[in-house]
């Protein structure tokens, strides 16, 4: 499948790059006990780091409006309809490549460190190699096909690594929750991809590639296309933790906490905003869905945001919190700012990931203690741990010039912008409250008197340079990732240009940069008292975090993130498992197997009679067989 | 003169007639002769068409059959001897432990 | 047309008067030689006037008007059919293998030209061997009806020891049939007139004065073909040293115990004719037939040069004179061998069979096989 | 210097087609039919007739005789009247190796067995038994005959080469077209070989 794109290149070079983790996770997986446990993992960090090497080479050597391809082989090939195992690597692609590279290559980093302890880490580091492995073939398919088997293929690692300690059957229990959450969402997604196909094909045209797609698809009629774009939308969000669909995301921090920080926050979760910017020529013809996408993103941002003020787990804080940043980017995809929605999956995969280590490094630090209302006043203890920590707070809570400034004040004047008030305004208090429980932890944790019990606090430590070090990097990053895209009054966005070739012209309103501004002060504003509240709140933390008990209404049902899960067990997993035992118990045994039983009886039955025949006696089975033959032989004689 | 169809019916004949014993004799060793007496009308056959339709392939295919024939009859009788040793008869009506 | 069929007529019934009077000369022969062997005067009763020189010529009817004139004796519990049908089975087929074996070279006849062989059969070896194969039946039949467990003992022996022999008797002659290229026995004889001269490879031509002048005879181009069809024949025969099934010592007389009269005398005839039979092969396969060295149809040639022309019919006596004398001879070594070399014990038969004949038989044919591949 | 020259006339001879027994039959006939003027039937037909006479009286004698013995005499019998049906077709190769296998070799076997295992008891027969076989075998009779009386079955054998049946042609299409086939018949010989030993071997 040759694009007809004038630049787009053969390089066989790409197809390393998600073959090397591949490698290396099947060596680890049948050598690695043998090579030893620290080996395994440094060759793991390894592998993903020599990716990370060919994809900053790709971006580099990458030309502005080119595309690579590497057609490995053709895999699938039915009539005209043809699907070929091949990568292409443009713009957007590369985009991802550094971040599922370079983060995945910092957190394996981190993960020699954080695992250093736990008996089969070799088990994890084969896992996360394979799971980068899927991500690449996810972000670098050159069709549909390809990115699906990527999709599924993040999902089963992110079920084995959720559910990898699996001697608790909690996490088991929550590695399931996510997968069956990720089955409804993958099964919107595949209907999707089926009728796409099949509408195309309809028009004469069988093809999975994206660059084919981009050309014909302006063939469908526009109930079709709306139709495809909320299945994959579906999809979506069930991979990115989207309303209604988010619900595995906060258990899924039951994983090692490095796997948090690289799959349900940095990247696999922003699969389903990669996915939308990749189709957005599908998207954009589809008004009603961006709309519909819009109301999703701003309600799941605003939702999540009022769970997590008041969760007491550090780590189910951080995992609300970025069920809220998706939403931000699904508010950005919804207004049609899929650059911007890239933009701010690239700065909050570092500060999150800044974050969600800097929680695993306390977590480590306390010997596997979540609870924020057993820690306060780390800051002593772990220095390190808690600069980047503030760092990374301030960046996501979006104080001016770093990262999450750029790119959510982006987003919120991308909506402003397009007209959709409402939603700028819900993504404005969001932002507020984003500021509230960010600052909440910040010093339930690091500030205040130690609630640290005596038997943690002995042996408290500031974590290993090994940890450290990726720390420190991603929290330089969660500063600087976000200079590139500065707004018009600022020197300016150099994002919008690099992504323009794969997204088309941008499509942000430079028109009133005092209206920008005004909108940014605004923003602060909300911020700045987001802050003071929790400052006002939580400075010296004492009874109010043990506070939950009480507290109002609103409290409770925040506290009980809104009941969802207990909605959802009585609306939905309650009456299905009632309808399986129904069918365990009434129609299998009495349907089913009698209707199988009744069959072999009757079979019984006649062959008792008709055993009598085999009489034993070789000379009679002749005698039969004979007036077999003559019978057909008589037949044939009347033919003659 | 004689035609072709003299030869089949007289191998039709003899294949009946191998048949009858096949069917109703009661001494194994017997039976097999008349399997012999079968495959011959068979091979008279073979050579009748062999010679009116002017071809080798039927004279070939007899010689097939003589091998076919052969290694037959000596597993069959190799049977039949492990047989007698066992149960000191050679009616195959005797033989029927694998009746229903 | 009717003189063609008095020809072969004429022919098979020669053919049938020389091999039942050699049979029955040689059972005079028999029992001089081994009186002879044996250092004993043997059979001198029948004299003539008291002249036992003429002793040959009355034999040949003594003999059969003293068997014919004994009781025919029948076992009452045998099976009456079968006991009398045994020794024409034994009979028949050494007689009828004569038929293919040719005694002489074509003969003229005014305008008419005559094979001196009385049936030209494509198929001819195995039409020999067919009918060799048919000799069991005599013994297996004979001693199965005649109700004696002796007899049939001899029969089980006998039939076991015919079948196991004729493998390697078959194989043997395969070699010699690769080199001449034909199965046919007038053709065989034939092709022996060549020299090996003709025959040497290249690379072998410097053995040319040494071997070059003897004929292609079977005996120099098979050696060993020949001793393992001379064995097999003579096991083929039932004499001693392999005449288990009727060994005397164990099984009284073995397959024709209950035998008497002129059935014995038929198998009695039977046995002679047989080796009559096998000496006419052995020279035919191995000896050059009806050929004598350097004899073409005008006369001698010979290979140094000179050559001495003869009348054509002169030319067809010696060569029927040459197959005769040839045939007396191998007669005379097989009665040599039935009188000088002991018995077999019967694994011991069974073994030589089995395990040596038919191994190098089949080594034979191999080596020949490679030979015609590489050097013709 | 000899050999190649020592083809006599002969074999081209007008006494050359006598010498096979084939022509011998033809000439026979030929010679009978116009001695005694029979009209109706040639000397061929009258083999034939023969042949096929003795031939189904020997199989039925086969089939009908009570002892062990006389069955395989006449099963022997029958085996030899196939072969010369076989020569009388033009097939002397085959009626030959007919004669070898079958006569020589498998029949052999058959009486080695039978004395070997000597079943003294005449076999009782069932009447009922015999009967309906015999109607059975009958009746298959009765359906094949019809068949192969069809209107473009060949009356007149083809004339037939000299050389037609010869060991040669067959030997040319056996090693040949059939040269798969003759070894797999090989390999088959061989396992029935090792088959058999270790069937009839009484075991220790």
């Amino acid at each position: 499948m040759v694009s007809p794109e004038p630049s787009s290149v053969a390089y066989d070079l790409l197809r390393w790059m998600p073959l090397i983790p591949l490698l290396a996770s099947g060596f680890n997986l049948f050598f690695g006990r043998a090579l030893g446990k620290q080996t395994a993992g440094a060759l793991a960090a390894a592998a993903v780091g020599a990716s990370f090497a060919l994809a900053c080479y790709v971006f580099w050597q990458l030309p502005a409006h080119g595309i690579w391809r590497d057609t490995v082989y053709t895999w699938i090939e039915s009539g005209s309809f043809q699907v070929a195992l091949s990568f292409q690597v443009d713009a957007l692609t590369a985009v991802m490549l550094l971040i599922v590279t370079g983060i995945g290559f910092l957190i394996h980093l981190y993960s020699l460190g954080y695992m250093a302890h736990d008996e089969d880490r070799v088990r994890f580091f084969v896992y996360l190699n394979l799971f980068i492995f899927f991500m690449l073939l996810l972000v670098m398919g050159d069709n549909l096909l390809i990115l699906f088997v990527g999709w599924e293929g993040v999902g089963l690692c992110s079920y084995l690594l959720i559910g990898f300690w699996h001697h608790d059957h909690n996490n088991t229990i929550a590695g399931n929750k996510a997968f069956i959450v990720n089955r409804i969402g993958d099964f919107g997604f595949i209907l999707g991809i089926f009728v796409l196909v099949t509408e195309l094909g309809r028009q004469g045209i069988w093809t999975l590639d994206f660059v084919e797609l981009q050309q014909h698809v302006k063939m469908l009629e526009p109930a079709t296309i709306t139709l495809i774009t909320v299945l994959l939308f579906v999809g979506a969000a069930g991979k990115s933790a989207q309303l209604p669909l988010f619900v595995w995301l906060p258990d899924a921090m039951a994983g090692p906490t490095p796997v948090s920080a690289l799959i349900h926050a940095a990247t696999m979760v922003t699969a389903g905003v990669y996915m939308t910017a990749r189709l957005h020529f599908l998207f954009i013809l589809a008004p009603a869905t961006l709309a519909l996408i819009a109301v999703i993103g701003a309600a799941t941002a605003f939702f999540a945001a009022t769970i997590a003020l008041t969760q007491n787990d550090i780590k189910k804080v951080l995992a609300y919190s970025t069920v809220s940043q998706l939403g931000y980017m699904f508010l950005a995809v919804g207004v049609g700012a899929f650059g911007t929605a890239i933009f701010h999956v690239f700065t909050h995969a570092f500060f999150k990931a800044c974050l969600f280590l800097g929680s695993g490094s306390v977590i480590h630090a306390l010997g596997g203690e979540q609870d924020m209302r057993k820690m306060g006043g780390l800051k002593g203890f772990m220095p390190v741990t808690y600069w980047t920590y503030l760092v990374a707070t301030l960046a996501i809570a979006g104080v001016p010039f770093t990262a999450g400034f750029f790119s959510k004040d982006l987003i919120l004047w991308q909506t402003f912008s397009h007209g959709a008030t409402g939603l700028w305004s819900i993504g404005l208090i969001t932002a507020g409250m984003t500021t509230f429980y960010m600052f909440r932890q910040l010093f339930m944790v690091f500030h205040g008197e130690c609630r640290v019990d005596a038997h943690a606090k002995a042996h408290l430590h500031e974590s290993p340079a090994v940890m450290t070090l990726p720390l420190m990097i991603l929290a330089a990053g969660s500063i600087f990732s976000g200079w590139l895209g500065a707004p018009e009054y600022l020197w300016g966005s150099r994002w919008e240009h690099w992504l323009e070739p794969v997204l088309g012209v941008s499509e942000v309103h430079h028109d009133s940069v005092s209206t920008e501004m005004i909108i940014t002060l605004l923003t602060l504003g909300v911020v700045v008292s987001g802050f003071l509240l929790a400052f006002v709140n939580y400075r010296k933390t004492g009874a109010q975090t043990g506070s939950q008990a009480g507290g109002g209404l609103f409290y409770q049902i925040s506290f009980n993130k809104f009941y969802v899960d207990e909605f959802y067990d009585l609306a939905i997993v309650r009456p299905f498992t009632a309808l399986a035992s129904f069918f365990a118990r009434i129609i299998d045994p009495w349907v089913i197997d009698g209707t199988v039983n009744g069959v072999a009886t009757t079979a019984r039955r006649f062959s008792n009679i008709w055993r009598y025949l085999q009489t034993g006696n070789v000379q009679h089975y002749a005698a039969m067989f004979l007036t077999g033959a003559l019978a057909l032989l008589a037949y044939f004689l009347g033919q003659l | 003169m004689v035609a072709l169809h003299h030869y089949l019916i007289l191998s039709a004949v003899i294949f009946a007639i191998g048949v009858i014993g096949v069917l109703i004799r009661r001494n194994l060793i017997v039976v097999l002769m008349s399997i012999e007496l079968m495959l011959n009308a068979v091979n008279l056959t073979f050579i009748a068409f062999s010679r009116y339709l002017g071809s080798a392939d039927g004279q070939v295919s007899v010689f097939f059959v003589m091998a076919v024939a052969a290694a037959e009859a000596v597993i069959g009788l190799a049977i039949i001897i492990s047989v007698f040793r066992h149960r000191q008869s050679l009616d195959p009506q005797e033989m029927q432990l694998l009746k229903w | 047309m009717i003189v063609d069929l008095a020809i072969i007529t004429v022919k098979a019934a020669l053919v049938l008067f020389m091999v039942l009077n050699l049979a029955g000369i040689l059972g005079w022969i028999e029992r001089k030689g081994s009186a002879l062997i044996q250092d004993r005067i043997g059979a001198n009763r029948a004299s003539i006037f008291g002249f036992a020189g003429l002793g040959l010529v009355n034999t040949l009817i003594a003999d059969p008007l003293k068997f014919l004139t004994k009781e025919d004796f029948i076992p009452p519990a045998g099976d009456k059919f079968l006991h009398m049908l045994a020794p024409c089975m034994a009979l028949f087929p050494a007689l009828v293998t004569f038929a293919v074996i040719p005694f002489g070279d074509v003969l003229h006849l005014g305008d008419r030209v005559i094979n001196l062989q009385v049936a030209h059969l494509n198929v001819g070896i195995l039409y020999v061997f067919a009918m060799g194969s048919l000799g069991v039946y005599g013994i297996v039949i004979g001693a199965w009806a005649s109700n004696n467990k002796f007899s049939l003992l001899g029969g089980v022996r006998g039939s076991a020891q015919m079948i196991s022999y004729e493998i390697a008797m078959g194989l043997s002659v395969i070699g010699v049939l690769m080199i001449y290229g034909t199965l046919e026995l007038q053709e065989i004889v034939r092709g022996q007139a060549t020299l090996i001269g003709a025959l040497l490879p290249s690379w072998l031509s410097f053995m040319h004065p040494l071997i070059g002048w003897l004929p292609a005879w079977g005996i120099f181009l098979q050696p060993l073909a020949f001793l393992l069809f001379f064995t097999a024949a003579v096991a083929e025969t039932k004499r001693i040293p392999f005449d288990l099934p009727e060994g005397e010592s164990e099984l009284v007389a073995g397959y024709h115990v209950e035998y008497s009269g002129g059935k014995f005398l038929m198998f009695f005839a039977g046995e002679f004719a047989e080796i009559v039979t096998v000496a006419g092969l052995v020279t035919t396969l191995f000896f050059g037939g009806w050929q004598i060295p350097y004899l073409l149809r005008d006369g001698f040639h010979f290979p140094w040069g000179g050559q001495w022309l003869l009348p054509q019919i002169a030319v067809v006596f010696l060569q029927v004179g040459a197959f005769t004398v040839k045939v007396f001879f191998f007669c005379w070594l097989q009665i040599l061998l039935r009188w000088t070399v002991p018995r077999f014990r019967y694994d011991q038969v069974m073994r030589l069979g089995w395990k040596m004949l038919l191994p190098l038989a089949l080594m034979n044919i191999v080596v020949t096989a490679l030979w015609i591949v590489a050097w013709q | 210097m000899a050999g190649k020259d020592l083809t006599p006339p002969a074999t081209q001879g007008v006494a050359r087609p006598l010498e096979n027994p084939i022509q011998w039959f033809h000439a026979a006939s030929s010679v009978v039919s116009g001695k005694w003027q029979c009209r109706s039937m040639d000397m061929a037909s009258v083999i034939f007739y023969l042949l096929a006479t003795l031939l189904v009286i020997s199989s039925l004698l086969v089939v009908f005789l009570r002892n062990v013995v006389h069955c395989a005499m006449a099963l022997v019998t029958a085996l030899l009247i196939v072969a010369v049906l076989f020569v009388t077709l033009h097939a002397p190769m085959v009626g030959i190796l007919q004669v070898m296998v079958y006569a020589g070799a498998i029949m052999v076997l058959f009486l080695f067995v039978i004395m070997f295992l000597n079943p003294v008891e005449l076999e009782r027969r069932r009447g009922v038994w015999w009967g309906f076989g015999t109607i059975l075998a009958v009746m298959l009779a009765c359906v094949l005959t019809p068949m192969f009386i069809i209107d473009e079955s060949p009356a007149n054998p083809l004339a037939a080469t000299e050389s037609f049946g010869s060991p040669e042609m067959l030997a040319k299409s056996l090693f040949n077209e059939f040269v798969l086939p003759f070894e797999i018949a090989s390999v088959l010989l061989l396992v029935a070989i090792i088959g058999a030993v270790v069937l009839a071997k009484r075991e220790h």
